[in-house]
């Protein structure tokens, strides 16, 4: 009882999906990092992640980029000799990170994630154009313009929504959320 | 008639309604039957597990538990919507105690999961339940010449469901030579095409793209056929940056497997969404094309 | 209990290592005041209780206390059981009298707490005392052992096995599957790490077992049924239709060589080279006759041909021979039947298979090979370009959850190997993709140091993908093989023009199915299980059955050969006590309760309840019977009891480890 | 926490069968490595699980356990071949006779474990000592104990 939790039970505790502690198992064989397509971009390798979290580096974890770049393709979990849910790893970093509000500076990902989930939390369903406003602030100029005429061409094809679709028993679906999360935390 | 319930997901409403028309069509026309959810929500498509996993579970166990009152099995067109539905559903079976957490909050919409519904994805009920011989057997208009590059993307195979190979799956080939195309073998078939980090990562993700057309194009395919939305607005809607990014000159159709299978079926192009699209198919679909 | 038994309970310090948590005083205090009623008479505690002293307390105190039980509360049973029965009969007590209770193992060095700790003792040993009432002198089983050997499996561990007990004077049967003994060593081109020449090292050792006049050789053939028992075993044994008369044959070679049917060798030459429809597997075979495979011979297919029979000198070609069935009397066995080669096809990301230069090790073995399909020359799947780069896969199908999660032992110095023969040979760049560099063995580190000095590039990584999507001009036409160096954490992709997949061992195809015809287990993985992991590692649960080599698990040729005739030395010791001495927990019908319902009859994986139709009674053969007594519990007349584990020892162990607990409850209630 | 005598936790006593190949060897493998595990079960040596008689589970609760724990090799790794499975299967049937009888079939535990898994065994072990914790004492009627042929003189 005395001891101390750990970065790596912190992060395992996040786990649901991925029970246990399969973190500590890794034996550093790279297969994640030789397999993952985004891999040139982070600035650790997933396997180093591993490590670092197994050494306790908290503060170089969250400072990391490579969990953001994360694209879920489960490649790597697939491979993984040891079973370690890789992907899962990341979201769990993902969610340690949006919860203690600390991510390297100018990542786009947790901004856009947090109003992402306000967007289904508020309507049910998700909707495009009313999430540009709530990351422009984050979001590069070049890459900005670049967004918008990728919106404007879907739109003139008719394939964006104008108006944000809504589940119909709205008051039944906010009440659910609120017996899983304090309604609080993200409206 | 083969019946199912069907969770279009968002994507399909508006930005890929012609995955949505196109399914519905085909589906029509090989006998099956796809029912629409009531009152679905969002599955909470990966962005929601960055924030609280429990919350992204209750929101796919909502259509679960929707789904599973019908008594039939739930599919899903889009990658994304079938992964977190089909893993909800194996958790919550598994974990009694999640289970009972969720379930406390789906009364508040009257609704409790019990754990029988199946999950399938669209391409699994065409693959399998019709199956290639089938669907050879109602070709009417076979599409000859084409040579489509059949991309498998992420989260159809991966993470490992069952016993199926994840590496190197053959299903959507013999598909497409169900319907008399040929399909093409490249290399990058299984690989990501970054559509979850085309916003918070672009960089990374154009570049993805790239190799992607590259090793469809370096195969001589003429399409790309794709069974998940995220993976078609990816590829496509984003090709005229790869160009402008890595001075390449990709103009290559992305198309859904149900407008191919819906064409080589004689179903008219307007019912399948074709012309909605940025990159017009019908320069590589011009020798199959009726009418 | 009608005779009051007379106890004495002897309480081990063990140095520190029980008296340190264990309050043994109080411990023994406590017995001799509160199991007086058990008969218990003296209760002591000892600094060691395994010394000759403390041995020497427990016979002094059977002879003078007239004793006729003793419990010992020390170590495991698994480690001293057998010293404190000693002890007892030297006392002149039936050693069976005795009861060896655990407060080591399982109390003091598990627990902190030593009041806690102490009561638990206290529990342990009243149980003990209360199991010990109920015990009965037994004495042990002794059959007599049959001189003979089966020796099943051809391959080194099972030669050197049977040339062992051949030459101390034994009759041995050895059986092989294939028509050639010689297993996968004789597959092999160089031997690690002194680099001999495999077949120089074999051949003599493959003559010897076959010109043997103690040894029996049995190829082309396959152990169907084992019944008996140690010392007394029959097997069954399939000696299948060679279609020649091997008495007639000389193995002068014209039939294969004028057979008209070329056939892929799938076995031999790992699918690299082709035999003919009448074969010899290589040219040292050993015996030589050859065999005619039915299932590609034109003879058995069409009817005609028979070109073999024509040529033949010594008409030897027999088409009408038929399987023989032997059945041979055998008083042990040893299992050395080896392990399959993982199928790299499982692992598809590698391509083999799928990809024409992607080989596995086997296939190089072969192409390394001077006897082999490309006379020794190490070129590309088109049999003639030379490839300048080279990438070795180490761990392929090993240390895997998604395969096999062991360590195949062998890879990393065969891997080694291999880059040492394609560069003396080819001058190729090779590059060794490897987890952790694995070399515990004799002369292997240093080997590993020879690589490092010849240049060999070494990279950490485990190889992710291997692919041909080439993304750069340099990769065009190339191999890539996608992999992070884990040492600077950079994701690289090396082409490369051959790739050598450094597949591991598996379990035989049928492990499970041999483990069951011989009475032993396998475990999870699938090889067959030893006694005890370090020390009685060829000797199985099965009295009178042995493994040895890759059977038992992933090993290399030495620990084969070592193992192969480790067994044989237990075999032999065995065989010159000319009988076996067997514990005597087995189970026992009491035919008078009998119902004759026949549930045991089933429940028994050795066979050892037989059902006499006439009395309509079953009964139990105590050679037979391994004494793990499950017809005991099932048994619905209660009708069979289980020497050494009655219900009556279990159920007063129950109470009296509960003892402690009852005025507890009392109390409660 | 500070214990007042009131409050004072309850001790349950868990009788642990194991058998001689697997589990037993994975006890010892505990102890040679100096694992810790609660003090709270007493273990009987059996050959196989397969030799467990359901008998024996009940005159342990009859006799004063709050729990039993059955252990043996894993499924595959029997000793005798395939007895663990009996071993299963009279586990299975256990729980359902317990609940009539009105014991929560939780207090009745089955776990493999591998001579090598001594880890697994202290593990596995604390987590039941703190499930059964959390049950609280049994209390089962001790006449119960009539329920089945054998009658044992108690020792005293």
């Amino acid at each position: 009882m005395t001891d101390t939790i750990t970065f790596n039970q912190e992060i395992s505790n996040l786990l649901y999906a991925a029970e246990g502690e399969p973190i500590k198992t890794c034996i550093q064989c790279g297969t994640c990092s030789g397999t993952c397509p985004v891999a040139p971009y982070m600035d650790h390798s997933p396997r180093q992640i591993i490590a670092m979290i197994n050494q306790g580096m908290k503060e170089q974890v969250l400072e990391s980029n490579t969990f953001w770049y994360c694209a879920s393709c489960y490649h790597c979990t697939v491979r993984c000799p040891q079973d370690i849910n890789i992907t899962e790893l990341m979201y769990a970093l993902k969610r340690y990170s949006i919860w203690k509000g600390q991510h390297q500076e100018g990542l786009i990902g947790p901004t856009f994630s947090e109003a992402f989930v306000k967007m289904i939390v508020r309507g049910g369903r998700s909707f495009e154009p009313v999430l540009a406003p709530s990351y422009i602030f984050s979001f590069g100029m070049r890459e900005l313009v670049l967004e918008v005429v990728g919106a404007t061409e879907l739109l003139l094809k008719g394939r964006l929504p104008i108006m944000p679709a809504r589940i119909k028993r709205l008051d039944n679906f906010k009440r659910m959320i609120g017996r899983i999360i304090p309604m609080g935390g993200l409206e | 008639m083969k019946e199912y319930a069907y969770f279009p997901g968002c994507s399909l409403e508006k930005m890929a309604s012609s995955y949505h028309k196109s399914s519905i069509e085909t589906a029509k026309k090989l006998g099956i039957k796809l029912k629409e959810l009531e009152d679905w929500n969002c599955c909470g498509a990966t962005t929601y597990f960055y924030i609280d996993e429990l919350l992204a579970y209750t929101l796919c166990a909502r259509n679960l538990a929707i789904a599973e009152k019908t008594g039939l099995d739930v599919v899903a067109p889009c990658s994304a919507c079938y992964k977190n539905m089909y893993f909800t559903a194996a958790h919550l079976k598994k974990d009694v105690d999640l289970a009972e957490h969720i379930n406390f909050a789906l009364e508040e919409d009257d609704l409790h999961f019990n754990g029988t519904v199946g999950v399938k994805h669209l391409i699994e009920v065409f693959a399998n339940d019709i199956g290639p011989e089938e669907l050879k057997n109602k070709v009417t208009n076979p599409l000859e010449g084409i040579r489509v590059a059949p991309y498998y993307g992420c989260q159809i195979v991966r993470p490992q469901k069952d016993k199926e190979d994840v590496e190197q799956p053959m299903f959507f080939e013999e598909m497409i030579s169900a319907i008399g195309a040929t399909p093409v073998n490249y290399p990058l078939k299984m690989r990501c095409c970054g559509g979850s980090l085309i916003i918070s990562s672009r960089t990374a993700a154009l570049g993805m793209v790239r190799n992607l057309l590259q090793s469809a194009v370096d195969a001589q395919a003429t399409v790309v056929a794709t069974a998940c939305p995220m993976c078609q607005v990816n590829l496509e809607v984003y090709q005229q940056q790869v160009n402008q990014e890595f001075g390449t000159n990709f103009a290559v159709p992305i198309m859904y497997f149900t407008q191919l299978i819906g064409l080589s079926l004689e179903i008219p192009q307007k019912k399948l969404g074709i012309g909605q699209e940025f990159i017009a198919m019908a320069p590589a679909l011009r020798q199959v094309i009726k009418g | 209990m009608d005779k009051k038994e007379k106890i004495g309970v002897y309480v081990c310090h063990c140095g520190t290592n029980i008296a340190g948590v264990v309050n043994v005083g109080e411990v023994s205090t406590w017995a001799a005041e509160n199991l007086k009623n058990d008969g218990v008479v003296i209760a002591r505690d000892y600094k060691f209780m395994c010394s000759s002293l403390g041995q020497e307390l427990i016979q002094k105190d059977i002879k003078e206390q007239g004793l006729t039980r003793v419990v010992v509360a020390a170590c495991s049973p698994h480690l001293h059981e057998a010293t404190f029965r000693n002890a007892c009969k030297g006392g002149g007590l039936n050693p069976y009298l005795c009861e060896l209770v655990s407060i080591r193992e399982q109390d003091s060095w598990v627990h902190t707490d030593k009041i806690a700790a102490t009561e638990k003792a206290k529990a342990i040993l009243s149980g003990g005392v209360s199991r010990v009432i109920h015990h009965e002198p037994l004495e042990p089983l002794h059959v007599p052992i049959h001189p003979a050997t089966l020796v099943v499996g051809g391959g080194i561990a099972g030669i050197q096995a049977a040339l062992e007990i051949a030459n101390a004077g034994f009759p041995v049967y050895l059986v092989e599957r294939e028509p050639s003994i010689g297993g996968h060593m004789a597959q092999f081109d160089k031997t690690f790490p002194t680099l001999d020449c495999s077949a120089c090292i074999l051949t003599p050792k493959m003559v010897d077992a076959g010109n043997h006049p103690n040894i029996t050789l049995l190829t082309y053939s396959e152990v169907e049924k084992v019944d008996g028992y140690v010392g007394n075993f029959v097997a069954t044994i399939r000696k299948r239709a060679r279609s020649v008369n091997e008495a007639d044959c000389t193995g002068c070679g014209i039939c294969w060589e004028k057979c008209p049917k070329k056939v892929v060798d799938n076995v031999f030459e790992a699918g690299m080279g082709y035999r003919k429809a009448v074969y010899v597997s290589f040219p040292q075979a050993v015996p030589k006759y050859p065999v005619i495979d039915r299932e590609n011979c034109t003879y058995y297919i069409k009817g005609t041909c028979k070109a073999c029979e024509k040529f033949c000198p010594t008409n030897a070609i027999n088409f009408a021979q038929e399987d023989e069935i032997l059945n041979v009397q055998v008083g042990n066995i040893i299992l050395a039947t080896g392990y399959d080669l993982f199928d790299s096809r499982r692992i598809t990301q590698y391509g083999y298979g799928r990809l024409a230069n992607v080989f596995t090790s086997l296939e190089f073995e072969r192409m390394s090979n001077a006897a082999g399909p490309t006379g020794g020359n190490i070129v590309l799947r088109d049999g003639k370009t030379v490839p300048k780069v080279v990438g070795i896969v180490h761990c392929v199908g090993s240390r895997d959850k998604n395969y096999n999660e062991y360590c195949s032992a062998i890879c990393c110095m065969q891997s080694l190997k291999f880059a040492h023969l394609v560069e003396e040979r080819t001058g190729a760049e090779v590059y060794n993709f490897y987890i952790d560099i694995r070399t515990p063995g004799k002369g292997y580190e240093e080997f590993y140091h020879r690589l490092l000095e010849e240049g060999t590039h070494f990279i950490r990584g485990k190889v992710a993908e291997i692919s041909d999507a080439a993304r750069l001009p340099a990769e065009e036409g190339k191999l890539i093989m996608q992999v992070e160096d884990t040492l600077t954490a950079n994701q690289l992709r090396v082409p490369v023009d051959m790739v050598i997949l450094s597949a591991g061992l598996e379990p035989r195809h049928d492990a499970k199915e041999v483990a069951n015809r011989f009475g032993i287990s396998c475990s999870a993985d699938g090889w067959l299980i030893e006694r005890h992991p370090k020390l009685d590692p060829v000797a199985t649960v099965t009295e009178g059955i042995y493994i040895a080599g890759c059977v038992q698990g992933p090993k290399d040729i030495p620990n084969s050969v070592a193992q192969g005739a480790a067994a044989a030395a237990r075999i032999l010791g065995k065989i010159q006590q000319k009988e076996v001495a067997l514990e005597p927990i087995r189970a026992t019908i009491h035919e008078e309760q009998c119902s004759g319902c026949r549930i045991c009859n089933n429940m028994c994986p050795f066979n050892a309840i037989l059902f006499h139709e006439d009395k309509m009674v079953s009964e139990v053969n105590p050679a037979l019977c391994q004494g793990c007594g499950t017809c005991v519990a099932a048994c619905p007349a209660g009708a069979i009891s289980g020497t050494g584990f009655s219900n009556e020892q279990i159920l007063s162990q129950i109470n009296g480890l509960l003892l402690l607990n009852i005025p507890k409850k009392e109390v409660v209630a | 926490m500070t214990d007042t005598p009131e409050t004072k936790p309850f001790e349950p006593t868990i009788i642990g069968f194991t058998c001689n190949w697997c589990s037993y060897r994975a006890a010892d493998m505990a102890g040679t490595a100096r694992m810790k595990y609660a003090p709270n079960v007493r273990l009987i040596r059996l050959m196989c699980s397969g030799r467990l008689d359901p008998t024996f589970v009940l005159k342990a609760f009859a006799g004063g356990a709050d729990a039993v724990l059955i252990s043996g090799c894993h499924p595959g790794d029997c000793h005798y071949i395939n007895q663990n499975y009996k071993a299963l299967r009279r586990f299975l049937l256990m729980k359902r006779v317990l609940a009539q009888m009105g014991i929560q079939p939780e207090r009745l535990k089955l776990l493999w474990a591998s001579a090598a898994e001594g880890a697994i065994f202290t593990r596995e072990i604390n987590e039941f000592v703190e499930q059964v914790r959390a049950l609280g004492p049994l209390n089962w009627n001790t006449t119960a104990i009539e329920v089945h042929a054998e009658k044992e003189e108690v020792p005293a």
